[in-house]
């Protein structure tokens, strides 16, 4: 009996954010309108090529097909991709909010891990000195140095936190600005680039037309790690216990502190690996990177149904959170609406989800009590 | 025919680049009606500076079916793969302002940030008479393009052996901010007696300079109307426009001589001069404003 | 008599449960009107409803024949209802007298009257005979000590109605008799009071007609001379209790267990001796803030200032390190449920496990299996109300979340217990449950460590009792001299 | 007794933060060393003239006057008047923390007040239309706008908090951007500036040499109004009831819904109070004015002692906080830190201050159990 009763529960959780999405959706496939775009094709050395038609009057003009703005493969797969780094740091922060703390942090310790990132990158390609050592081994190193010292930032917060028995907000307020200070001083403001190509290509690899499969496999991973993390493992129960009432945990013989600072650490490693996958896009990094993602992250914490009191959320729901808040800055775009407004409409879009994904969950509870 | 270029400037906080899209939309309007073709700007603008969205914003473009792409890169080791599928997809980029050098744009227009950097320093050591203790105020750290200027700016005062540079101040983009840090430095340093100002938002409010008309000398980035009041009130000796009303016009024209023309620039760097305003052509260059601020 | 309240068919329903289904009776102006039954009938539900907090699905209430329907608290207040509150429920951050006059600060122009605040706050506390400090911060209070706060709030509104929700729960043999007193007083100032409670003798005492509840419906009102405990009972659980003595008492007690020498804590208490054996139930009894707590606290690590010897089956025990306790075999039961005891935001099956984690994992991994079957298995033995293992804790009544505590030790076998107040707020049916619970685990052979304010529930159980007063131990009593006097008179001084 | 039992820890409670302040002090007057400062006076037609002294060879010279570099009235002046825009926001904002909200949006309702206030004052300027409107009326019809707006959008805040149940942290993250882009769409982005004389005469007015006494004299009077509000008014009260249990606030029958209501309206009135003094004294406002003040405030009330949870803080204790981050800010400048590691420094030294005003609370109560 349990089991049955256990199922719609978790579903109600989740279908109110679930219920924006597909809002968001509709609206934006309805207003959205359609457009005339190249067609391309793919030749025999892999490169694309425009197609061809000869028109009406007998000349050869190049093809367009009309689609929807929205609802294509490839549009879909831009916003899947967009997504996908707010949403991995998402995950991790969702950590840290479940288990009652916050990270403020994120945006420079994503900043301070790719320029780490981008130094070993730059070490080893083309310009580097170290281009010998090109290949596999190279970008794993490079790996190595992104996410350990985003884990090691997280669990220096996570460690502060514990010890000093500060506020996380003022922790992580103050680490934000000193791990940001150290990502402009290594670099001395410089944005770091020139890569060995292989990264790149590995991370931009497209599968079909214009589906980048790797951030998107890798937040399809975040949040299976995520979801079990919080649902399947005893960690994950600790942090919401911790999250839910720290008394009552530490009453309960759970190590508040070993809770915590695995969350930071998590929370920082969620963070270094959005900033390598970003690295490995984009091409390089600089200090000025992640500026502002801390809100971001937050945001879609929140609008993803975690709880700022704690104890409350789920990496589903943050991660559909995140394509909430990419769906509405996209639908800006989309819709046409002049971007002068656009702080207007995100920031009204932004409370009108959270508000609707509450009615959602209110008009299914009442459901259910009937 | 209608045709649709994506103009993607650096920042909506930075009101220079209110300027260019007010050019690109005259830009439309005009070729437009030369050509009788309809052209629409689409203003993809991320409200603070950030590449990572200017590149969302490129890929965005291309998949809108975009005919022609001007962007001003925040960072162009970051914009050169977006800038480089947009062209693979056929659309041409231009960039203004920033230039992305190792991408494959047709065109480029705008200034060199490290030799605007240089020539602030150059006139502020001729206003100072190549003797004094300068200071530089570059806005935010983490801007690449104020890094530029400012380490032109440090280049170029390392050649004269007369002049000391007491420091370069960073500060929170906020005009009141930079005024606030202007006051402080001075209170902390009275002997300095230049200001290169490679970011001047602190210009952007009537009050900033605590110091009496000559005692210390100034030169200072852009010529926005608020600005040009210090150049009236002898505070600022000479302040240097961006033509930042062209980057929007000039690029758009380039990239519609390029789409409908099929005409490509004789180079791909063209160069937008620097303009000096000093006292004597204040008030010729305030009424530009009256033309690239019409709303 | 004539009806003062008279509920009519009034009904609530909570997700999964129906709290309340057609319940009606009616109060005599100026009675004491107990209301009992089991964990979970509905008694808070429909005091909250009287009180504003709630909204009645259906039904209606009368108040001198006229229909009432209280939105919020403050319109209750404007209607001269006043409500104490089961849970517990302060600003810990606000001192005494302003928590007091919360609802009604007194103010001229909104400038707050300190003097005022604390000369009414003092005739308050004084009403409820109380000598707590109005300038204290509520949060350094003991659980104790805020139910009398409560009380003296209630009391304090000048209502005409007063709806007491166990006030007793947290209050010792000594604040007991106090509180008697004032019942005695209300009534005699025609103050009408609805009376829920567990204790059989307060209502007996005290009350002049007792109305039982269950399963939300309405069993039966008599005045006190038709009933009787036995017949109360019966209404209340559809059956008699047998109060059949714990086998534990007559086992001889093993080795000993737990050894606390020299145990002290700065500023909280000094000196405490004392030793458990095993199959031995050793109780502690005091008066509000003597301190019982907190030598529990310490013992099981939770006071970094602790100093003393701790051995547990002879081997010590670092003091300061909860983990250090849980590995040695101890195992809390908290005083407080919702501070201390409960993860309000968690379900009931993940709360009975909280303490267990490592039980039902295997590296690392949740074995969600046995963690439901452990939990389903905990809520049987101790017939928690719940509509399912997997609701959310925060919706039970105060008994069952009280059960859910017990559970989660339950669920973590413990070789040495340390009980506090483990039958605050528990039905007769589930207290007796839980005596017998705590007599079977004894004759299991662990120990148990017994804080209670009720003293027959100590006298009942333990082997030997231990009394405290003012952070010391002040005396101890064997069996045989086991008496509530004697008890009474050496927790409050009058006796060593 | 009672009485005398409050005051002392009352006076323990911003007694940490003191000794902060000394601490920074002392460390900046010793470390900062001295300046040669040219010497000015006041001429008969009131401006300012350099003195001139005659030098060992007879020649006139300018006149210096060796001084420290921190320990000075000018510099102390110039630091109180830096620390008052903050200051007086942070008074607002705390109210919002104590009652146990958070306000993300003082930063964006400040430009926005800025902008409606500079556009009043344009208007009325020597360049706008409505100049004959000169004096009095004008500066009071623009400090109207500036404060009536202010304290409207914070109403909006606390009404939006109420009425949709939402969580703060979601409703003012949605009115920054909201607010920011009503600004922005005020202004078209540009700087707003061109104020009547008067304006800018009163809010600069200097008595002695250098102490702008109208910020001081603001920051001076939210304080005590922030004093008197939390201490002395029911009102305060009934705020820190609903931030320490807002159960048990509405339990004892507080009208919860009416307190939000108030502390957000106060704080965005708070937050209008800066803005309008700020326009004043800088002359200008434009729409990226208060970029970051939300986080600049909320540390402030932090390292001031309020509490993020809700229930503690007070008034003089969140000046005093922000005095504190302003003299870090100011200090790194006058020790001539390299401001590359600004951000460290500021970082390090917040977690830092927070610590030691802990420790403090710690040892005094410490000292207070013997
Ligand atoms: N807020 C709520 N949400 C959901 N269910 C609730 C809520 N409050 C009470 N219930 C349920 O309503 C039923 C009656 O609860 P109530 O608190 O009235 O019991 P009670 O008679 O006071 O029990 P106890 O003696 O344990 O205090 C219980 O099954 C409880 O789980
Ligand atoms: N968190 C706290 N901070 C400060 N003082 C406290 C705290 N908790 C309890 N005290 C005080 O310590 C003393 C002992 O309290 P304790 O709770 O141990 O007493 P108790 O005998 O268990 O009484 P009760 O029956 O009320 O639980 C009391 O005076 C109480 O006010
Ligand atoms: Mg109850
Ligand atoms: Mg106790």
């Amino acid at each position: 009996m349990t089991p049955r009763r256990l199922t719609p529960v978790l579903r109600l959780q989740e279908c109110g954010i679930i219920a924006v999405i597909l809002v968001l959706g509709i609206l934006l496939t309805w207003f959205g309108g359609t457009v005339r775009a190249p067609v391309f094709e793919r030749g025999a050395d892999g490169a694309r090529h425009r197609v061809y038609e000869t028109g009406a009057d007998g000349a050869r003009v190049p093809a367009f097909a009309v689609r929807n703005k929205f609802l294509n493969a490839q549009n879909l797969a831009q916003l899947a991709k967009d997504t996908s780094f707010i949403a991995i740091m998402a995950v991790g922060s969702a950590l840290v909010i479940i288990s009652g703390g916050i990270d403020l942090s994120v945006g420079s310790l994503y900043a301070l891990a790719s320029v780490l990132g981008a130094l070993v990158l730059r070490h080893l390609g083309p310009e580097g000195s170290g281009a010998a050592h090109h290949g596999w081994q190279g970008i794993l190193l490079a790996a190595a140095a992104c996410l350990g010292a985003a884990a090691a930032c997280g669990a220096i917060n996570g460690a502060l936190i514990v010890v000093l028995r500060v506020h996380p907000f003022v922790v992580t307020l103050g680490s934000m600005a000193i791990l940001r200070g150290l990502a402009f001083v290594i670099t001395s403001g410089q944005s770091v680039g020139g890569f060995p190509d292989g990264l790149r290509a590995l991370v931009r690899f497209q599968a079909g037309d214009g589906l980048t499969v790797i951030p998107l496999a890798a937040m399809v991973l975040a949040t299976v790690a995520g979801w079990i993390f919080l649902g399947r493992l005893a960690a994950g129960r600790r942090a919401y216990a911790v999250g839910g009432n720290e008394q009552a945990a530490r009453f309960s013989g759970i190590r508040v502190a070993r809770v915590k600072l695995l969350v930071y650490t998590l929370s920082g490693l969620s963070a270094g690996v959005a900033a390598f996958l970003a690295i490995g896009y984009y091409g390089a990094a600089s200090s000025g990177d992640g500026q502002g993602y801390e809100l971001s992250v937050i945001a879609a914490a929140v609008v993803g149904g975690a709880s700022l009191s704690g104890g409350r959320g789920s990496a589903l729901g943050v991660v559909l959170g995140a394509l909430v808040i990419q769906m509405i800055g996209s639908g800006i775009v989309l819709l046409g609406i002049d971007q002068n407004y656009s702080q207007i409409v995100l920031g009204s879009v932004v409370i009108a989800a959270v508000v609707l994904d509450n009615l959602n969950t209110w008009l299914a509870r009442r459901q259910f009590l009937k | 025919r209608t045709i649709t270029i994506g103009v993607i400037a650096k920042s909506q906080s930075n009101p220079v680049f209110q300027a260019a899209r007010v050019g690109a939309e005259e830009a439309a309007r005009d070729l437009g009606a030369r050509l009788h073709a309809d052209i629409r700007i689409d203003w993809r603008t991320p409200n603070d500076e950030d590449a990572q969205k200017q590149a969302q914003a490129v890929e965005q473009l291309v998949l809108a079916g975009a005919d022609g792409i001007a962007v001003s890169c925040s960072d162009a080791n970051k914009l050169t793969d977006a800038i480089n599928a947009a062209v693979d997809h056929g659309v041409p980029v231009a960039t203004f302002d920033s230039d992305a050098p190792a991408s494959r744009r047709f065109v480029t227009f705008g200034i060199d940030d490290e030799k605007c950097g240089e020539v602030i320093m150059a006139t502020l050591v001729k206003t100072m008479n190549g003797r004094g203790v300068v200071a530089i105020l570059a806005g935010s750290q983490n801007a690449p393009n104020l890094q530029k200027r400012m380490r032109g700016a440090v280049a170029e005062a390392a050649r004269h052996p007369g002049i000391t540079i007491r420091g370069v101040y960073y500060h929170k983009e906020t005009p009141q901010d930079a005024a606030a840090k202007v006051e402080q430095v001075m209170e902390a340093n009275p002997d300095i007696n230049g200001w290169a100002m490679v970011a001047a938002a602190c210009l952007f409010t009537d009050n900033a300079l605590p110091w009496q008309p000559g005692a210390v000398k100034c030169v200072a980035m852009d010529a926005l109307p608020p600005e040009l009041a210090y150049l009236r009130s002898g505070q600022v000796q000479v302040l240097y426009a961006q033509q930042c009303y062209q980057w929007g016009y000039r690029s758009v024209e380039l990239l519609v001589d390029r789409i409908l023309l099929d005409r490509s620039p004789a180079s791909v760097k063209e160069v937008s001069p620097l303009i000096r305003v000093d006292p004597s052509n204040v008030d010729a260059f305030a009424r530009n404003w009256d033309v690239w601020l019409r709303k | 008599m004539t009806a003062f309240i008279e509920f009519r068919s009034v009904s609530k329903r909570f997700p999964g449960v129906q709290a309340l289904d057609g319940v009606g009776f009616s109060v005599a102006r100026g009675s004491c009107h107990g209301l009992i039954g089991e964990n979970g009938a509905g008694k808070s539900t429909l005091g909250k409803i009287l009180g504003g907090i709630h909204g009645a699905d259906a039904g209606e209430i009368l108040l001198e024949g006229r229909p009432i329907r209280p939105q919020t608290p403050l319109e209750a207040r404007a209607l001269g209802i006043a409500l104490v509150h089961q849970e517990l429920s302060f600003c810990p951050n606000l001192t005494v007298a302003e928590n007091l006059c919360l609802g009604d600060l007194p103010a001229r122009r909104g400038w707050l009257d300190r003097a005022r605040l604390r000369a009414r706050a003092r005739g308050m506390l004084a009403e409820i005979g109380s000598t707590a400090d109005p300038d204290a911060l509520v949060g350094t209070l003991s659980p104790g000590r805020e139910q009398q706060l409560q009380i003296a709030a209630a009391v304090g509104t000048g209502a005409r109605v007063i709806v007491m929700d166990e006030p007793t729960s947290a209050l010792s043999a000594g604040e007991t008799r106090e509180f008697r007193r004032l019942v005695g007083d209300l009534k005699a100032r025609g103050i009408t009071l609805i009376y829920v409670s567990h204790r059989m003798d307060e209502l007996f005492e005290m009350c002049d007609a007792i109305t039982v509840l269950r399963d939300g419906r309405h069993v039966s009102t008599e005045p006190i001379g038709a009933t009787s405990p036995d017949r109360v009972v019966s209404q209340m659980i559809g059956r008699t209790l047998s109060a059949a003595q714990s086998a534990h008492l007559d086992l001889c007690p093993g080795g000993e267990r737990l050894a606390v020498a020299g145990l002290a804590s700065p500023g909280r208490f000094t000196g405490v001796n004392l030793s458990v054996r095993a199959g031995e139930i050793v109780g502690i009894a005091g008066l509000i803030g003597a301190g019982r707590s907190e030598v529990l606290q310490a013992i099981f690590g939770l006071d970094p200032a602790a100093t003393g010897e701790v051995r547990v089956d002879g081997r010590g025990l670092r003091l300061g390190s909860v983990t250090a306790a849980l590995r040695s075999g101890l195992g809390l039961l908290p005083e407080d449920r919702k501070r201390q005891g409960l993860v309000l935001t968690m379900n009931v099956r993940e709360n009975c496990t909280l303490s267990a984690l490592s039980l039902f994992s295997r590296g690392g991994w949740m074995r969600r299996r046995a963690e439901r079957r452990a939990a389903a298995e905990a809520c049987e033995l101790l017939r928690v109300r719940t509509p399912s293992p997997e609701s959310p804790v925060a919706g039970l009544s105060g008994g069952n979340q009280q059960k859910v505590t017990l559970a989660k030790w339950l669920v973590r076998s413990c070789e040495v217990l340390l009980v506090d107040e483990p039958t605050r707020g528990v039905d007769v049916g589930a207290k007796a449950e839980i005596h017998r619970l705590l007599g079977d685990l004894a004759c299991r052979g662990k120990a148990i460590l017994l804080v209670s304010s009720e003293l027959p529930e100590l006298i009942g159980l333990c082997g030997r009792i231990l009394v405290m007063r003012g952070g010391q131990v002040v005396s101890e009593i064997g069996r045989p001299d086991f008496s509530e006097d004697a008890l009474m008179r050496r927790m409050t001084g009058l006796a060593a």
